[in-house]
């Protein structure tokens, strides 16, 4: 085992999620290799690395969309293998999508009404949506609004503040700052510090290396569907390989 | 060297937001231009803009000295721009050979040319092996290698490529890149998206640096790999 | 315009309105069933006419309002619509066919099967409820002695219009206010997404289509007052679905409701002031007008007013 | 491929064929008759009919001693199955053909007969074309669209003397037919009509076209309809207080027992042109309508008493012919003359029409929820109610 | 493309009116019924190039096969000219309807096509109705006299007609134009970019599709001698048919529109004529249906292998 996991052991005791060793395939198609990796409780761990790396696919896989043809997936010690996707959310297991995925016709309210159909987050829905409201207050002045008609960072407000409706124990993002602004870059990835603050784990998959890094405990760096590296976000930022990776230098 | 492709001005809304402003630039003939930006940047409206899918809010595109903005893709494409996709679009019940068949109509007088014509770029783009499976059969690296020699089989003065090396593992990379190479020394133009900065670093003449739907560097791989503003755009705002 | 002309425009608008008012009910079951499952389903008229034969036999047997067979013939309904979603079209919509188009003909094979067993059980005959308010009208001139126009209100169709109100506001309320209705309109926005929201979108789809199923099925008991009956009536309402549908936009409530009203108000003005034979002509030629010029239908004129774009 | 089944199906056909037609006794009768789809009522009410038929001809020693055996195929109303269905009956031997009910399956039945030189007896459909062909075979017992409507004519053109005329019809071979002959009946008695218009059978509502009618104020309102829309016109006309001197119907909807059973008080005096009603006085006519009332809980529709009627005839013509070949049959269909529960028989060639039985047609009027018949004279079961009372007045 | 197996059925084909020599078969009702089969396999290849190919879905072939019905039986009952005309004529009436018709419907993509299509058949039928004066309305054409009381010929005519119509889709497929069908049905937008103007060549498959289908009518009036706006404007009877007899038979396959005409009109005559069964055999051939279509999502033809699969164990068992 490697240092890091071993800190992500120490960080938290036993991991929150375990990746373990999984093939997936698009069809006939494989597209992630064997692929491993954990998260301990309260870390933000990112997965880096190029577009058609396997980041997205690592995430649909984790959360049930795609199903792996080998290889475990351990959440809380519960192997994943045989529980229905729409099961997840209820265990504390959010999955905030690439592109927001919005319900766009629908208003912000019911997109936050959603992200808590069942068990704990249900009955706990109106002081939810007050706290999620203190997050993020431009969204209290436009409950109503359909969503779709929001501008790009609001929207991923939304996004986010659905998923957390879903009282969250483990929150994954796919590359929320998608087409954002550099000011709501910043404001997005302090609304994801700030959700690890409050003792959520947090799996980012973000292609904005720097801040990425800047804010990961750890980070794993994937490449055609395998990890590549591995280590502390402080660590990968100063590697070189991972300043060759993006800039080819 | 003169300019085959020129995008002047061009901007490109959804509803209120601004996928691109105002951008401007050239490819010379015989060249390959690298386009690069993060995720969102507005890299696939370019193609989709200069391919025809999309017309530009504003500005115009100008091909071999020809104003190509309003045309339908079929026409564009047959001037000779031909394009690949970022999510490989292969007509899957058809073979290999049948989708580059396919495409060598465009130029071919009769059936046996095209079969010619689509066997010899087969041979060339090194999927002679695959000619008779069905494409949707294909691992992803042959497909996305199969979009490329799709598009030449329409023998275009100049070539898109979108991201045609994503997700590849590497020795699929090297072929390529090696492929690419080739391409360009048939005096085919290039214009390629790709995050994979190996691949655009060492192929790229010259490189285009989108963010946020404006050009934010032009210049040569060394110049665009020193520039601080493409630095940070890339690597994100970090705190040193 | 004189008075007789007048007359003659408010009645058919008044027409136009109540049989708009059924029609919605029609198109809004099969509005739900195509906007989340994508599917054409070409036995929907068959389902409604079950729904009438389900009132018809209450009728017969126990002297059963059709109104309120309507409490036996939704429930029933939905759970046909259930089976057959479950059992039969989930497994074709799974596999990959060159074209989806494959689960038209199953539709059409239930379709057909559902319409052979009415003729076996209930034999080719006519049927009506022969209920006694069925040519109860209101009169203008009844409420109004010096009136100089007279116009007529039919109890039955208003009952029917009112249910039809009735049940689309329920369904409105279901839709927009619990969080079944929300799993569901989320499902047809994006079912992967609402996946991801812990909404078990197999079910969500299976539900929709005994909820489509029972709509309409609801439909039939509203018609049956003021209409009739027979094992092939379905056919021709499926068509009348298609054509609300598309015109209201493809899986909007409010789109139906509307477009069941413009096409109700339409044909009765064609059927008064063009002539009733070219009113199906009317109906169908609005209807490819709308799919190429406004391909969202109603819906989505609302949804730019909506959106500002 | 095929050969192999078409063979097996072929052995499996005849097995199923040959020892009836074999057998000297019987006498196998194979009836084409819509049994499912949209018009599968009326192929209901004739097959009970001819069912009822044969079992008295049988009753009374068959046809020259032969057991009438009846079949029937469903053609489910498509043209293309009635003419495969008498394909196989008349390769099978069968030398007539007696049966279907829509105009456009009798059209493709006639030609086939004609061709296969095979007796072809049309029962119920009514399409003028069908007897104007210069066919030899094909005979046709029921009136000609033309003259459904003659003695509800006259009966206007002694008693109601309108003025004006509203004529609605659906759109079928029937009702386009039946309007047009109006619209000449009209013109000949100096009516003016002021409205005559189509509608796609089975609309749900009809108030707008009948708020025009009513602002055209007519004399007489003349529909051509099916059983539903009738009851459909009736009802909305009496919502809309749709004042008339009188409201007829071109027979069809408007002349069987489930109109009066539907439009109930709305179906009160409305007047209809009729080829039959339970009430004549044809031999075995009530006899018949009360038997099939007994069984089937409801008053049979001419097309019921034509089909009914229709293997008399045809055991009259069997009885007659000088063998039971197809050119033996239909000399004796020829020389019938004979009477029948549906009135007299006798296949004449004029007017243009050929083997065509010119029976008189009746108008019945609803009176107190009964059919009774008030034209001709001659034929009435009761007085004839008119001028009839407005709607207001009725309440 | 090899035409062997083809000419070795077409020559079967072409003996088949000898069963008139078999004693005891009702040749005349089994050559009626093939000729309709065959007649459709020409409908069924028609839509299989427009739908199967190009995989623009017609829920409306009835307008085409309809008007060239009428064109057929318009030249008879106007001009006095032969019903057979019709067959040439129809080429230009049906081809410019098509053009009409691709022109606003071809606007659509997917199952907003297939619902433009319906309406389409849906007003050709009402307008047939309405058009009295010029049509007949409901009172159809009769065509008095057919040309024929045997019909060997009109079997082998239509027989030349599909068995043309089987070689010209072949030809077609194999040519530059059966490679944009497909590309258009797999993918529009690659097409497109491809240098594909997708527009002209789905018109161009609509019209070749539309004349073929209108062949059919042509020949339908001819044959049967009678037609009427409820008949060849079907939407179930037609178009609806059309669409199962490929479906059935196995979609963008050479063979699967003549299996497909063989399941749905001879196993729908045989099925309607088993004993006992009355009119129940609506249910029969509806469960039929059913059962094929999920079993076998692409047809009998599309998924051979799969029914082979299952016909194995059933064997070996």
């Amino acid at each position: 085992m490697s240092a890091a996991a071993a800190s992500g052991a120490a960080s938290g005791g036993a991991p929150l999620l375990e990746v373990r060793g999984i093939d997936v395939y698009y069809g006939d198609v494989q597209v992630l290799w064997d692929l491993t990796f954990s998260v301990g409780k309260a870390e933000i761990v990112a997965l880096i690395g190029a577009n058609g790396a396997g980041k997205s696919t690592t995430l649909k896989t984790i959360s049930g969309i795609l199903r792996p043809r080998r290889g475990e997936i351990l959440y809380g010690g519960e192997s994943l293998t045989s529980i229905e996707p729409y099961d997840l959310v209820e265990r504390g297991l959010v999955h905030v999508p690439e592109a927001r995925r919005l319900f766009v016709e629908m208003s912000v309210e019911e997109n936050l009404d959603l992200g808590a159909l069942r068990g704990e987050a249900r009955k706990r829905r109106s002081q939810t949506k007050e706290e999620v409201f203190d997050l993020f207050p431009r969204l209290r002045e436009r409950r109503r609004q359909a969503s779709g008609t929001l501008s790009g960072g609001e929207q991923q407000m939304v996004a986010i503040a659905r998923g957390l409706m879903g009282l969250p124990k483990l929150m994954m993002f796919d590359e929320p700052s998608l087409g954002l602004a550099p000011i709501l870059v910043q404001e997005i990835f302090n609304v994801v510090k700030r959700i690890r603050d409050e003792g959520t784990t947090v799996l980012l998959v973000e292609q904005n290396v720097r801040q990425t890094l800047a804010i990961a405990d750890r980070a794993y760096v994937l490449e055609t569907g395998r990890v590549e590296m591995e280590g502390s976000g402080q660590d990968l930022l100063r590697d070189p390989h991972v300043k060759a990776a993006y800039l080819g230098l | 060297m003169s300019a085959l492709l020129e995008v002047k001005g061009v901007s490109r809304f959804f509803g209120g937001l601004a996928a691109l402003t105002d951008v401007d630039f050239t490819v010379g003939k015989g060249e390959v231009l690298g386009l690069i930006g993060p995720n969102g940047a507005g890299k696939t409206t370019m193609f989709n803009v200069v391919n025809g899918f999309y017309a530009p809010s504003r500005g115009e595109v100008v091909f071999k000295g020809e104003r190509i903005s309003g045309l339908k893709p079929y026409q564009i494409c047959g001037r000779g721009l031909a394009r690949t996709f970022q999510v490989v679009k292969p007509l899957q019940r058809m073979t290999t050979l049948d989708n580059v068949v396919c495409s060598a109509f465009l130029r071919a007088p009769n059936r046996a040319a095209a079969v010619a014509n689509a066997e010899e770029i087969l041979k060339f783009t090194n999927l002679w092996d695959v000619r008779d499976t069905v494409s949707k059969r294909l691992p992803l690296g042959l497909r996305k290698r199969l979009e490329i020699a799709r598009a030449l089989a329409t023998e275009p003065d100049m070539l898109l490529l979108d991201e045609a090396c994503a997700g590849l593992n590497p020795s699929e990379l090297e072929e390529s890149i090696g492929i690419i190479r080739r391409i360009k020394e048939r005096g085919i133009t290039i214009m390629i998206i790709e995050h994979h900065m190996k691949v655009i670093m060492s192929i790229s003449d010259r490189i285009v640096v989108l963010t946020y739907g404006q050009k934010l560097a032009d210049g040569s791989p060394a110049e665009i790999s020193a520039n601080p503003e493409v630095i940070k755009a890339y690597l994100g705002e970090g705190d040193d | 315009m004189s008075a007789a002309k007048i007359e003659v425009l408010l009645q058919t608008l008044i027409s136009g309105l109540l049989l708009g008012g059924l029609y919605a009910l029609i198109g809004l079951g099969m509005t739900i069933i195509m906007g989340v499952m994508k599917i054409i389903n070409l036995a929907h008229g068959e389902l409604m006419m079950v729904g009438m034969y389900v009132a018809y036999l209450l009728f017969a047997w126990a002297h059963i309002d059709p109104y309120l067979s309507i409490l036996v013939a939704v429930p029933l309904l939905f759970f046909l619509g259930v089976a057959l979603q479950k059992y039969l079209v989930n497994p074709v919509l799974k596999v990959d066919a060159i074209l989806p188009e494959n689960q038209v003909i199953l539709t059409v094979g239930i379709g057909m099967v559902l319409a052979n067993l009415a003729t076996i059980i209930f034999k080719s005959d006519y049927r009506t409820t022969p209920v006694d308010y069925a040519t109860k009208a209101w009169y203008l001139t009844d409420l109004w002695k010096d009136s100089p126009i007279e116009l007529s209100l039919s109890f039955p169709w208003t009952v029917s219009f009112l249910f039809a109100v009735g049940i689309t506001a329920a369904l409105w309320f279901f839709l927009s206010r619990t969080d079944m209705g929300k799993s569901i309109r989320a499902t047809a926005q994006d079912k992967d997404a609402a996946m991801l929201m812990g909404v078990n979108v197999e079910r969500m789809r299976v539900f929709t289509f005994g909820l489509g199923s029972a709509l309409v099925g609801a439909a039939g008991c509203l018609f049956l007052p003021i209409y009739y009956l027979y094992p092939d009536v379905g056919g021709q309402f499926t068509l009348t679905g298609f054509v609300i549908t598309i015109l209201g936009g493809l899986g909007s409530t409010v789109g139906a409701i509307i477009g069941g009203l413009i096409l109700g108000v339409f044909e009765s003005l064609t059927a008064t002031y063009v002539g009733m034979g070219w009113a199906p002509v009317g109906r169908f030629v609005v209807f490819m007008l709308v799919l190429v010029f406004v391909p969202g239908g109603v819906a989505s004129l609302l949804r730019r007013r909506r959106f500002g774009k | 491929m095929k050969r192999p089944l078409v063979t097996a199906l072929s052995i499996l056909v005849l097995a199923l064929s040959l020892p009836l037609g074999a057998l000297a006794s019987e006498f196998k009768l194979v009836v084409p008759l819509p049994l499912t789809g949209k018009v599968a009522k009326f192929g209901e009410i004739m097959k009970k009919s001819f069912e009822m038929a044969a079992e008295e001809i049988n009753a009374s020693g068959g046809i020259k001693g032969s057991t009438l055996v009846l079949g029937f195929e469903d053609s489910a109303g498509k043209p293309e199955t009635a003419r495969a269905i008498v394909e196989k009956l008349i390769e099978g031997g069968q030398p007539v053909i007696v049966g279907e009910y829509t105009s456009a399956c009798a059209k493709a039945v006639a030609a086939v007969a004609e061709e296969r030189k095979t007796p072809y007896l049309v029962v119920a459909s009514a399409d003028d074309a069908i007897t104007q062909q210069t066919y030899r075979y094909v005979f046709r017992q029921n009136q000609v669209n033309a003259h459904y409507a003659d003695a509800f004519v006259s009966f206007m053109g002694e008693v109601v003397k309108p003025k004006t005329i509203a004529i609605l019809y659906e759109t079928t071979a029937f009702g386009t037919s039946g309007a047009d002959a109006m619209e000449k009946d009209a013109l000949k008695l100096g009516i003016k009509v002021v409205l005559k218009e189509k509608y796609e059978a089975g609309a749900p509502d009809f108030k707008p076209i009948l708020s025009k009618v009513k602002s055209l104020q007519p004399d007489v309102v003349y529909m051509v309809s099916y059983v539903m829309d009738a009851s459909l016109l009736m009802k909305q006309i009496m919502e809309l207080r749709l004042e008339a001197k009188l409201f007829a119907g071109g027979a069809a909807g408007f002349a069987i027992p489930e109109f009066v059973g539907n439009a109930k008080e709305a179906a009160e005096y409305v007047i209809s042109a009729t080829l039959w009603t339970p009430k004549l006085s044809y031999p075995g006519a009530q006899a018949y309508a009360e038997k099939y009332k007994t069984k089937y809980g409801d008053y049979p529709s001419y097309h019921g008493a034509s089909a009914y009627a229709s293997l008399f005839v045809l055991k009259e013509a069997m009885t007659g012919a000088k063998d039971w070949s197809t050119e033996g049959i239909r000399d004796g269909m020829k020389a019938v003359d004979m009477q029948t529960a549906f009135g007299p028989v006798k296949f004449e060639d004029k007017e243009g029409y050929q083997n065509q039985n010119f029976v008189g047609t009746l108008a019945i009027q609803v009176q107190k929820g009964e059919f009774e018949t008030i034209w001709p004279k001659d034929q009435a079961s009761a007085p004839f109610v008119f001028p009839v009372p407005t709607w207001r007045e009725r309440r | 493309m090899t035409y062997r197996k083809p000419l070795l059925i077409l020559a079967l084909l072409a003996v088949l009116p000898l069963i008139r020599a078999v004693p005891g078969v009702n040749a005349n009702y089994w050559l009626h019924n093939f000729i309709l089969v065959v007649m459709w396999t020409i409908i069924g290849m028609s839509w299989n190039l427009l739908s199967g190919y190009c995989g623009q879905v017609s829920f409306g072939h009835a307008a085409f096969f309809g008007i060239g019905a009428y064109t057929s039986g318009l030249l008879y009952v106007k001009f006095g000219l032969s019903a057979w005309w019709g067959m040439l004529a129809s080429i230009p009436v049906v081809g410019a309807a098509a053009l009409l018709i691709g022109f606003v419907c071809l606007r659509l993509r997917g199952p907003f096509f297939a619902l433009a299509t319906i309406a389409v058949g849906v007003i050709l039928r009402i307008v047939a109705e309405n058009l009295t004066g010029f049509t007949g309305g409901d009172m159809g054409i009769m065509i008095r006299e057919r040309t024929w009381v045997e019909k060997t010929w009109y079997y082998y005519i239509i027989l030349a007609l599909a068995a043309g119509t089987f070689w010209f889709v072949d030809r077609i497929i194999a040519s530059k134009l059966g490679y944009y069908f497909v590309a258009i049905r797999e993918d529009q937008d690659a097409a497109e970019s491809l240098g594909i103007d997708t527009t002209r060549y789905k018109t161009i498959a609509l019209v070749l599709s539309a004349v073929l289908c209108g062949f059919a009518g042509a020949f339908y009036t001819n044959y049967m001698g009678y037609i009427d706006p409820k008949v060849v404007f079907a939407l179930h009877d037609i178009s609806v048919m059309a669409i199962m007899v490929v479906m059935v038979g196995g979609v963008a396959t050479r063979w699967g529109p003549v299996l497909g005409a063989v399941i749905m009109i001879l196993m729908a005559e045989i099925i309607r004529t088993i004993p006992k069964v009355g009119t129940a055999h609506h249910t029969l051939f509806g469960v039929l249906l059913i059962v094929v279509i999920i079993f076998l999502p692409n047809g009998v033809v599309g998924d051979a292998a799969k029914l082979r699969r299952l016909l194995r164990p059933g064997r070996s068992a």
